[in-house]
């Protein structure tokens, strides 16, 4: 809740304060900050050395860090978190990067059966500080296999944490405390906010963050535009459809708060939970197939923690249970305005 | 379906035999010979049988002048192809296109040393070879233009699709072969991929049970230097990727992936050798990338000048034009005939890449399985009522979709 | 629905007619009988063969089938699936064992990145008939990785078929549909049940099949106890302790439906719906940890598509957000008849 | 943390360097000796050096008769440690054990090959060499007593967790040699595996890691024959495990796994070499697994009772026993205080886990992460409160619990 003012400041005040930055370099200024303040810091995966990732994100690191700290691994996922797992209980703090979504199914094995049991396996005594950075969902019309919305397998699988930033601001704050974090995160973020661009300054977020001035994002909600007729409850590549489905029914009268979720592990049911009992209406929005998804949890635990507040059921906007689908279709997938709208009409206003 | 043949597990029996007949030992069968196999020059000249990099037990037979020639054609095509592509993809008709210029010797070996019947497992940079096996080649294209994720039937060339995941298609190829051989069938398989994808878990696993299964799957990998921006070097520390064979107990093979007489050489003995039931293959073809991985890669960042232009000098047309002029096989005509023959494949993927494809919303639900579940029912109609919706509001234009 | 009477008169009739047979016999035989029904169908993994699998599932058939259509891999689980991908392509039905839910991890990317989609990709053309049985579920004491409710992770993934079983007479026919199917199904079994056994009669199961007496069970939940105040919806392990709770309530005076969902996917939205509001009141009940869950995934819809019948939320019981505990601690894990009635309870009956 | 040392994919020169280093050929190095080096024979001779195995660039010291006295009575320990467990498991205070039998001389040999500061990584069936290691034998249980997944701290005896799926444990072994070698310390870690886990992807990913990064690993495969009900014969047709090695540019060694002598020998100078920067190893230890692979399985199901019998002639134990005998080292003294170490040892296991342990169903939220999630605290929460109302339903004994 802490962000509202700050979020909407950011995203509004373009025209003053500090210069347009974009997410991806919020997310490289990230890890070179922390590869600056923790030489356990260390970043490597496919092609993220020299050069730099296919995204760009962890461009310049092995410039300024050397190939000890960043460098390229042979192309093979399970060995690159199997290896992230022995670096961390050796003293490290490995951040790696899968090249896309469905590029780290490879990796499922040593993600499930080791990085999240690890600490649970040995009473604690081995704790494993790893980021495992994911770009993730559509709306770039990419290939098969390189729009995946994963975020489901991860969240269901105990002992993981997972952040999915929205904004350029979460981007950077988020992936910091993500490498700060003891426990395992798989950061997801959204391929399609990358060249996305808002007025921060990335000098006052890292002051703010090294100052430790700012509460921890992680299991924090932010509302992001209050509202009190209804809520919709989106993270990652949804929050942006939200907010303008949000701004389009102020223009109809409607006023919507949007809850952008930050952090699915460990989930904020408070900031969620107050705002649906304050509207009594809630749309969950999430790109990702909708059977047994991280929109199906949201959706289950509103309506169990605020079922007397509703007057309408928990509606969801959610990618179709499909594959992925091919670049030339994936605007009818992708969850929209008009189709957030759609369902925000049929909240049974009339009772 | 009638199963046949002996049961898996026979790997000692195979290679104790391939050793009786070439009369040398294991471990000479297995290791790849310690140069690679070349037979034309990089000047185009045929090399004396001593200096082609053989050993004993690892002899080629060169295919005949015309053979060569026919390949010569298919080389002239594929480049064609390839800038056609690259060329398709600035004019904004193809999304993507990971192009396979210089590989070319390598994509039309692998489609020529196959016969009817055999399978191909090829990836996302093996277009070519696709359309040398045959399939069309505006079809070949569908997935990089982004209209569905592949546009060809697999059966009806017996070709895989063309994978994306790494090194995962080689699996498949092998369950294709060893569907065949309990079937008694005396299909082979050719499985390729890339000297990157050598390093992911289904590499092992894939030759692994292809050894133990005692299958007639050919390995074909195209070294061509890079994954993306990682060279070699960092991929593995063996002396070469065809030592890899070694811990599979099969025989591996080193050839110049530049050179379509070696290729062709190499490759027809290796199906051979497989469809007799030698059990299968490891080839490793030194090739090189000469683009970047895709359009949307820039190869400046992460290799010099230099070095493309080295590679530049091994062109495997160039190498092949050179041998069939001097072999008289190559007049003007025919290589003119060669080029009309490019261009109208070229024109075929211009033409066929040109309109917009028409596109059916409802196939979103219609293949997701054999036949939609009542949830992808009810999803479709929601889609079907949205676009009825829109399009009651929009441009008479968009009816059409529903 | 068509399986009310059957399943009662099964579970009730122990007494009288055939003989108890158990789930892993009646698994064994759906194998055998496929294989003789049809000779493209093939049985491998690890441990099958000679041994007939570590819990004796597929027992007897390398004997009957021989060594080319019952036979042992190398120990590689991706290979294991990637191999049935391309066996399937060509003309067989692999029906292949996961030795356990969490060893099938390592081929994760051959389920969800070919397996599920390769139908979808080639637009229909390819078909793949494949089963992968899946022994899962604890409940048996078992050490780490051999106890994770996995079936969340197919259930999401689109292209993808779920069955579990959870009676001796469902092990039989789902299985015979799975293996008949020409789309790919991951087949859950629920460990702890191979030894319960029931009296039926796999003769009479057999024939109805081979003629195709009964309706298909593929996406169709069935009613396996009747009631009229609340519905309770399970799956797999939890049916019984949800049947357990549903006749312990019966002695409170209450009367609770107890619907088995079968197949996860394709879901049986009509029948758990028309029990849902018949009786107003819904527990989901499921073994799995809880969030992001198959039993969210009902929850969710039951909510979505019931809301006005309902007198109380749809509430939860599943394992919880934790890595499956060691032996000694499975005893607090489990979905227990107690807690399900502790659950029942606080449906809010002053209502 | 300071990192130090030069940048990874340094492969080539390290080859060529051991090359140079042995005078033999890359090939020569890489592959194993062609039968397998061992040095004491069946009967507990010392066999001449010209009949061990080796091979020019292949010899091993042998350790001085202290050393293999001392190897000697690890081995009595864990023999008895084997039996004890297995008792244990029959009298129902263990759930399971996967027994070493027969494999002590594997056991002792990975745990005496190490020194302070080395990492071992094992699986599930090294109890042994894990208690050898040091770490207490109860502790070393817990898994298989069930009162939790593991009961040792990894960082207090440098082990990491007992790993059950299969290879995944190798990968964790080369990320804690790659950062002890950024952070320039010596560090050189043992990963273990079994003869089934070599085919599984995770292992060709963990050797291909070490070896471009040029990482101080030993792996060590211990071949006993079976996994689970599936013979070597099913998991590969390489002519030895140790033959895999040569697809990842690194030396291959074979060993009688059954010969404690070698085990040593060939371990410490692998040990040796990956300290002084050969970069990684790989060595085969050829054993058997004499019992069952637990206590659950029924190996007469697939294996007759002569192939045990042939192998039980090889024992480690009596091997080792006859060789200190006729040297004289071996006393009756001697032999009587090994005994009653081993007997001491089995005394502390029937001991420590006689008992019900005290458990606290709150640990099931605990430890999920360094901090609890509010929903794991809620969790908590209901689960002490269901176990609190029970309590006061039951008998008073379970209100202890919460
Ligand atoms: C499992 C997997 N991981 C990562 C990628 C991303 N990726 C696509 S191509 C490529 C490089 C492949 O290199 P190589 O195998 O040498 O083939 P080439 O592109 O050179 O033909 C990578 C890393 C992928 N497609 N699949
Ligand atoms: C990834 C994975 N797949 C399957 C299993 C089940 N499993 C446990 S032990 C075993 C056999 C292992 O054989 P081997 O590697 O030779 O070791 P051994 O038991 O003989 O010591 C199998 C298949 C597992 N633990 N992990
Ligand atoms: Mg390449
Ligand atoms: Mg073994």
């Amino acid at each position: 809740m802490t962000t509202v003012a700050e979020a909407a400041a950011a995203r509004a005040a373009a025209n003053a304060g500090p210069e347009p930055v974009t997410f991806a370099k919020a997310l490289t200024t990230a890890m070179a900050d922390a590869m600056r303040a923790d030489d356990g810091v260390v970043v490597f995966g496919e092609d993220v050395a020299t050069l730099g990732g296919v995204f760009r994100i962890t461009d310049g690191l092995q410039k300024e860090f050397g190939a000890q700290r960043c460098f390229d691994t042979p192309l093979a996922e399970s060995g690159i978190v199997g290896m992230a797992l022995g670096m961390a209980m050796n003293g490290l703090r490995p951040v790696i990067e899968m090249q896309f979504d469905a590029f780290a199914y490879p990796a499922f094995e040593q993600i499930a059966s080791h990085v999240a049991k690890m600490h649970n396996r040995t009473r604690g005594k081995v704790t494993l500080p790893l980021v495992i950075r994911v770009p993730y969902a559509g709306g770039i019309g990419g290939v098969e296999h390189h729009c995946d919305s994963s975020e489901a397998y991860y969240a269901h699988t105990p002992g993981l944490k997972v952040f999915t930033p929205s904004s350029v601001a979460d981007a950077y704050r988020l992936l910091r405390e993500a490498i700060a974090s003891d426990d395992p995160v798989v950061f997801m973020e959204p391929k399609k906010l990358y060249w996305s661009k808002e007025a921060v300054s990335l000098e006052t977020l890292r002051s703010e963050f090294d100052a430790g001035a700012t509460p921890r994002a992680e299991g924090r909600a932010a509302v992001v535009r209050p509202g009190t007729d209804a809520t919709i409850i989106a993270y990652g590549p949804a929050v942006p459809p939200a907010l303008a489905a949000a701004e389009a029914a102020a223009l109809e009268g409607r006023s919507v708060e949007v809850v952008d979720v930050r952090t699915i592990v460990p989930f904020d049911d408070e900031t969620v939970c107050a705002s649906v009992r304050k509207t009594g209406r809630a749309v969950v929005v999430a790109e990702a197939q909708g059977f047994a998804s991280v929109a199906s949890e949201i959706t289950a635990r509103v309506q169990e923690r605020c079922f007397h507040s509703l007057a309408a059921p928990v509606r969801r906007v959610t990618g179709f249970d499909i594959p992925f689908p091919a670049p030339k279709f994936e605007h009818w997938y992708l969850p929209g305005v008009d189709r957030i709208l759609d369902t925000l009409d049929e909240l049974q206003w009339e009772d | 379906m009638t199963i046949s043949v002996s049961s898996p597990g026979g790997g000692e029996t195979s290679l104790a035999e391939a050793v009786k007949n070439f009369g040398i030992s294991i471990e000479d069968y297995m290791l790849p010979v310690h140069g690679q196999i070349q037979i034309l020059s990089e000047d185009g000249t045929m090399l004396p049988e001593d200096r082609r990099g053989s050993s004993p037990g690892h002899q080629y037979p060169v295919p005949p002048d015309e053979e060569l020639l026919a390949a010569y054609r298919r080389l002239v095509i594929g480049r064609r192809v390839n800038d056609q592509n690259s060329a398709l993809v600035r004019q904004g008709r193809l999304a993507v296109y990971p192009s396979s210029h210089g590989q070319e010797a390598c994509q039309v070996a692998s489609a020529l040393c196959l016969r009817d019947g055999d399978w191909m497992f090829p990836t996302y940079r093996d277009a070519v070879a696709v359309m040398t096996r045959g399939v069309d080649p505006v079809d070949v294209m569908t997935i990089f233009r982004g209209d569905w994720h592949g546009g060809y039937d697999p059966h009806a060339h017996q070709v895989g699709i063309q994978s994306t995941p790494l090194t995962t298609q080689l699996l498949h190829g092998v369950g294709v072969a060893h569907a065949a051989k309990l079937r008694g069938e005396d299909t082979v398989v050719l499985a390729m991929c890339g000297d990157g994808a050598t390093s992911e878990g289904d590499f092992h696993e894939a030759l692994n049970f292809a050894a133990v299964f005692q299958l007639p799957v050919v390995f074909f990998v195209q070294n061509n230097q890079y994954a993306i921006s990682v060279p070699l070097a960092h991929q593995t520390a063996a002396p070469s990727l065809a030592h890899k064979a070694v811990g599979y107990g099969m025989a591996g093979e080193r050839v110049d992936g530049n050179d379509i007489v070696a290729l062709l050489a190499v490759l027809d003995r290796a199906v051979t050798l497989a469809r007799a039931g030698s059990g299968p293959l490891l080839v490793e073809a030194n090739t090189y990338r000469m683009q970047a991985h895709t359009n949307a890669d820039d190869a400046t960042r992460y290799r010099n000048q230099a070095e493309v232009e080295a590679w530049a000098a091994k062109d495997p047309l160039n190498r092949m034009r050179h041998y069939l002029r001097a072999a008289g096989q190559l007049t003007d005509d025919v290589e003119a005939s060669f080029a009309r023959d490019a261009e109208e494949v070229a024109q075929h993927l211009r033409e066929g890449l040109s309109g917009e494809p028409e596109i059916d919303p409802q196939d979103l639900f219609r293949y997701v399985f054999t036949e939609p579940t009542p949830q992808l029912r009810e999803q479709a109609a929601f889609l079907a009522d949205e676009i009825a919706r829109s399009a009651d509001t929009a441009p008479a234009d968009l009816a059409k979709e529903h």
